[in-house]
């Protein structure tokens, strides 16, 4: 995109451009081909995947907050064959790395997850969803206790054939332990953040809104306390960190960078606007431009530099 | 896609018809909806699905929309000239079948407005259409004129204060003697869960539901409903890209 | 007003109405008292006060973000000293229960704040402000930790003539181990939530925008998650809630007392609005009346009646 | 309070003068400033302070302001009709005193608004009025004329487009010439502090001060600015209602 170098690695990954769908926003790709060219992303991130197909939660499943929205969709998937056979082969068509979330009720199910995916030559990386907050058995309880989520991350590592992402909840007392203990277990890169525990209360039925109560928060509301937790854990910790968390725009986009993420993922807003991960591409390549940044890479961390 | 609203009024208590024409045709079928967003700012972000209710033409349409919330509040203050985010229509409306002769319409409050194109669809097909519409009270009432350009239109509120006294439902065997090929019911779901069963095996016909959406556009799963398969085995659909509109024997009801 | 019964009891306090400020956005009174009658009120609650008088951190000490904002006030205040003799006396005119705000670097501070108010006759509890994430030492740590916050809400419980709230804070894994330990350990009442920590980047700067890096992060924006947390606490808790997060208007206040809130403090919105907490009253009355609803305590823990 | 827009228009590149009317009359005094909703919705929590520039009478004002992020551009999206949710006048404001006879007032960028109204009244006791404004370029010029009204004028640009080349402190000593009995200047930070120190012990004056704002009404203490008293303590004072001006000498500069 004239002049701009936008590409960055990420964990021996090599991206032409540093913007992602975030898992969950984008099912397996195949609505959003629709809107557009798939192949214009840095990479390609898609819903949770367990090992047997699961229907996910009751509706209500999904509310809106201000500035934000809670989910409790409740890791809805066709399970790790169906996925391996039916939705990553037709990715491929499109150039971009395709990163798999695994998400699972043990740790041996992670593991069953990541081996199947290993077998699998179509994809570069998983990204380990340790913090969903939508199911009651696993999930976020793995990535609230750092030993816990260290044990699942070495687990996973024997035997993935690929890089593992870990993908860090913000329901935490100390987001760094986390970082911490994961990094130790060898994971290959971190994203954060996922979404927050919070609840509406529908008050004329008097009783919450989903039908779940509580689900994951997400959208520009929360976007503060990423940046802050992209912040703090890329000065503790030396993993790349996949950034999201209420991105909707190009600038949001730099202010993760400058954070410390080396790559973005845009969720919620595909909801505002199918388009929202090219028109925030687009809207970052502008932002560098105009102001005479030349390789994306150089924002990197830019609002950390001057140490603590 | 942009829409210029062309004009907006209260129809009803409380109801709004909002006109308004998007910069370049769209293809549309009676039943899909719009996906709109309230506002261009970042407090309500998730978007309204108000379903189609008229089409002049490939590019102007109406909607109607019952206030209930801060977004259809926001909505309904905008005017004339005023421009609106638009996505759609989306999802797959009522299919309409060769052959057909006669066609029962079955609508509950703001499940109406969809039934008014299609009553429109059906009529210059040469279908004749017999359209129920149930209200709570005389205020609620609408639509009803322009369903009855297209055929006879029964009026059912449940205090009697307009046309018969009762639901719809009450109504349905009456309109079942002059035997119909086909129904299309819309409204809420303890309404579209009696007339389906009421006429199961009987009569074939679809549902259009409503659920709460996140992205209109299939990938959130937010939306979903149960439904059977013609093996037998329920599973959770998507209701704005599978749907809103069900063959009535699919939809499940917990 | 007009037949509806908004009184409120808590921990032996007599609230004509549930409706007070939130600690910090309200100051002393002095100036809100030219906005409205501050007799109007259910209570008052002042700004946190620390043994000394405390400067506070540097500027920029506010920030906006989507529908919430940050701050970093760092707990200015003329000490608890002044307090007393300066600020409390005035407040007696409004008749109305005063609650103060205290804050501490160390254990023993926050027992001198207590013991010094508890000589005072011109107030009515203490909120121990335990969750302050805006000075390095002192305020937060003590509310992340269940041991830790039992220990500091011991020692003031042994010397406080007043009832004790404790406010707690949300950045945490576990809110309700929190709640326990400090029912445990003898208060009162809680207030909940305090701020979240975040940080906004100014992307033309590349650096924080406030001058402390992160802040504490208020407003609607965080409104979900005060709920959930005031949700579950009040089911595993017996004491009463102040609950308080992003409430706006009277339906968000029957939001706070559904999910389990006795009574609602109003913080952000004062900046938005100066009336904000006359105006929540006026509006949850209204609300209260349209309904046939005669007593607002009816409405508290209205949306958990159903059993988890 | 509500405010109604009489106009807005762009007065010098992305700067836009604001005419609105109260729907009562409200007390003024130049240097104070109006604290305002950009939006009734919940995206924008804030409000934006934006000086006095004008005061027609006690309900008609009019800011002057510049783009230069979501809340001012918000704002300049609103036309004639539309209605604001301000708060104010608010703060303190420059102090007149009685026996003056020569006033210099030193504006630069956005500050310069605040001086149209301070030279107003100064011109209507009898003071001559010198106004020092400095810009970074000829496109950036603005209320030349409405100060030339009040007095003289010496406009001064960074890189020479308009007026003299330099800043506003290039020009201090020559308009010392004809001694001033006073100063009032408003301006970035750096403008400040570089005047303070010009004039320190040689001139009495009076500094308006930019701070970040919670309230604007002295509780969140969000907007201090560290000043020192007479006895020499230095502590952080509230620029919303201890200012935003404040005696020169007071200010300390970190
Ligand atoms: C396919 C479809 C077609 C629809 N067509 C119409 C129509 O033609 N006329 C009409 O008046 N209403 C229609 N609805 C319902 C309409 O979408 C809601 O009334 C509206 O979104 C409420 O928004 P609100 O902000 O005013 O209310 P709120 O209750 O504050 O909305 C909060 C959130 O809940 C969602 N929501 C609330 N009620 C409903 C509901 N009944 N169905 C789905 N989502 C809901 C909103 O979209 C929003 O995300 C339709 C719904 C669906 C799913
Ligand atoms: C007493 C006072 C008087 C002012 N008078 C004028 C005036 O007459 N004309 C004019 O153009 N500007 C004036 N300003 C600055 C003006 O308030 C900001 O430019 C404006 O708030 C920016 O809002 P934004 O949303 O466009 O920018 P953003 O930078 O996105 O604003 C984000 C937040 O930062 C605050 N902020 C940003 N810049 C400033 C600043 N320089 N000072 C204070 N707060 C800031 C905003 O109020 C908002 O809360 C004045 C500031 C103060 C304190
Ligand atoms: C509807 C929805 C579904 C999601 N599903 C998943 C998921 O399957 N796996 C996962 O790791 N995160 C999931 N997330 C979390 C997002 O990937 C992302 O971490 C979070 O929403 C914050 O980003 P955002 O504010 O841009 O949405 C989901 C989020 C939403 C809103
Ligand atoms: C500017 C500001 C100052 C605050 N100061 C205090 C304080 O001194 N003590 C305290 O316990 N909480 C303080 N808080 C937190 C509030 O009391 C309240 O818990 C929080 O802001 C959430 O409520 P809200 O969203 O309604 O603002 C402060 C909040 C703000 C915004
Ligand atoms: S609303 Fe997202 S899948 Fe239907
Ligand atoms: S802006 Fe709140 S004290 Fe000045």
């Amino acid at each position: 995109m004239s002049g701009v170098d936008l590409s960055v690695e990420l964990a021996g990954l090599r991206l032409k451009n540093p913007v992602m769908p975030a898992s969950g926003c984008f099912a397996f790709g195949r609505e959003m081909s629709r809107w557009y060219d798939l192949s214009r992303l840095g990479a390609i991130v898609v819903k949770a995947t367990t090992l047997e197909p699961r229907s996910g939660n009751p509706v209500p499943r999904v509310a809106e907050t201000p500035a934000g929205m809670l989910n409790a969709i409740g890791l809805q998937n066709p399970g790790v064959d169906r996925v391996i056979a039916e939705e990553l082969p037709h990715l491929r068509q499109y150039g971009v790395p395709v990163i798999v979330n695994v998400a699972g009720s043990t740790v041996e199910e992670y593991v069953e997850v990541a081996r199947r995916l290993s077998d699998s030559p179509d994809l570069e990386a998983l990204e380990l969803n340790i913090s969903c907050p939508n199911v009651k058995c696993g999930g976020m309880h793995f990535g609230t206790d750092p030993r816990t989520a260290a044990e699942v991350v070495g687990a996973v590592k024997r035997v993935s054939r690929y890089p593992v992402f870990v993908k860090l909840s913000p329901n935490v007392t100390d987001i760094v332990a986390l970082a911490r203990a994961v990094a130790d277990a060898g994971a290959d890169g971190l994203s954060m953040i996922n979404t927050l525990l919070g609840m509406r209360i529908d008050v004329e039925r008097r009783r919450p809104v989903l039908a779940t109560e509580a689900g994951g928060l997400s959208g520009p509301a929360i976007k503060p306390i990423a940046v802050r937790m992209i912040y703090e854990v890329s000065r503790a910790v030396s993993l790349p960190i996949i950034g999201m968390g209420g991105i909707v725009s190009g600038e949001d986009a730099v202010e993760f960078l400058m954070a410390g993420a080396s790559a973005v993922a845009v969720g919620t807003a595909n909801f505002v606007k199918p388009t929202a991960c090219v028109d925030v591409l687009e809207e970052l390549a502008a932002w560098c431009r105009d102001r005479g940044v030349r390789a994306v890479r150089e924002l990197v961390g830019a609002a950390g530099r001057m140490g603590p | 896609m942009r829409f210029r609203i062309v004009d907006q009024r209260e129809i009803a208590r409380n109801v709004f018809r909002l006109r308004m024409e998007a910069d370049r045709p769209v293809g549309w079928s009676p039943g899909q909806f719009f996906h709109i967003r309230v506002d261009d700012g970042l407090e309500h972000l998730l978007r309204r699905p108000l379903s189609l209710c008229e089409a002049e033409d490939d590019r102007r349409f109406s909607v109607v929309y019952r206030l209930v919330g801060p977004g259809t509040r926001r909505l309904a203050r905008k005017g004339p000239g005023d421009e609106l985010d638009v996505l759609g229509p989306l999802g797959r409306g009522f299919p309409l079948h060769e052959g057909d002769h006669r066609a029962l319409l079955i609508g509950g409050g703001v499940g109406v407005p969809p039934l008014v194109q299609l009553a429109r669809e059906l009529r210059k097909r040469g279908v004749s259409v017999l359209s129920l519409i149930g209200f709570r009270t005389a205020e609620d009432v609408m639509l009803a004129e322009e369903l009855a350009e297209c055929g006879s239109v029964w009026i059912l509120t449940e205090d009697g204060t307009a046309g018969r006294r009762g639901r719809v439902t009450a109504a349905l065997e009456e309109a079942l003697e002059e035997p119909p090929d086909r129904f299309y019911a819309c409204g809420p779901a303890p309404m579209l869960r009696a007339v389906q069963s009421a006429l199961a095996g009987r009569l074939p016909g679809y549902l259009s539901l409503e659920e709460r959406m996140g992205c209109g556009i299939g990938v959130c799963m937010g939306c979903v409903h149960l439904c059977r398969d013609p093996e037998g085995r329920t599973r959770y659909r998507r209701v704005c890209t599978e749907g809103p509109v069900f063959p009535a024997e699919e939809v499940v009801f917990s």
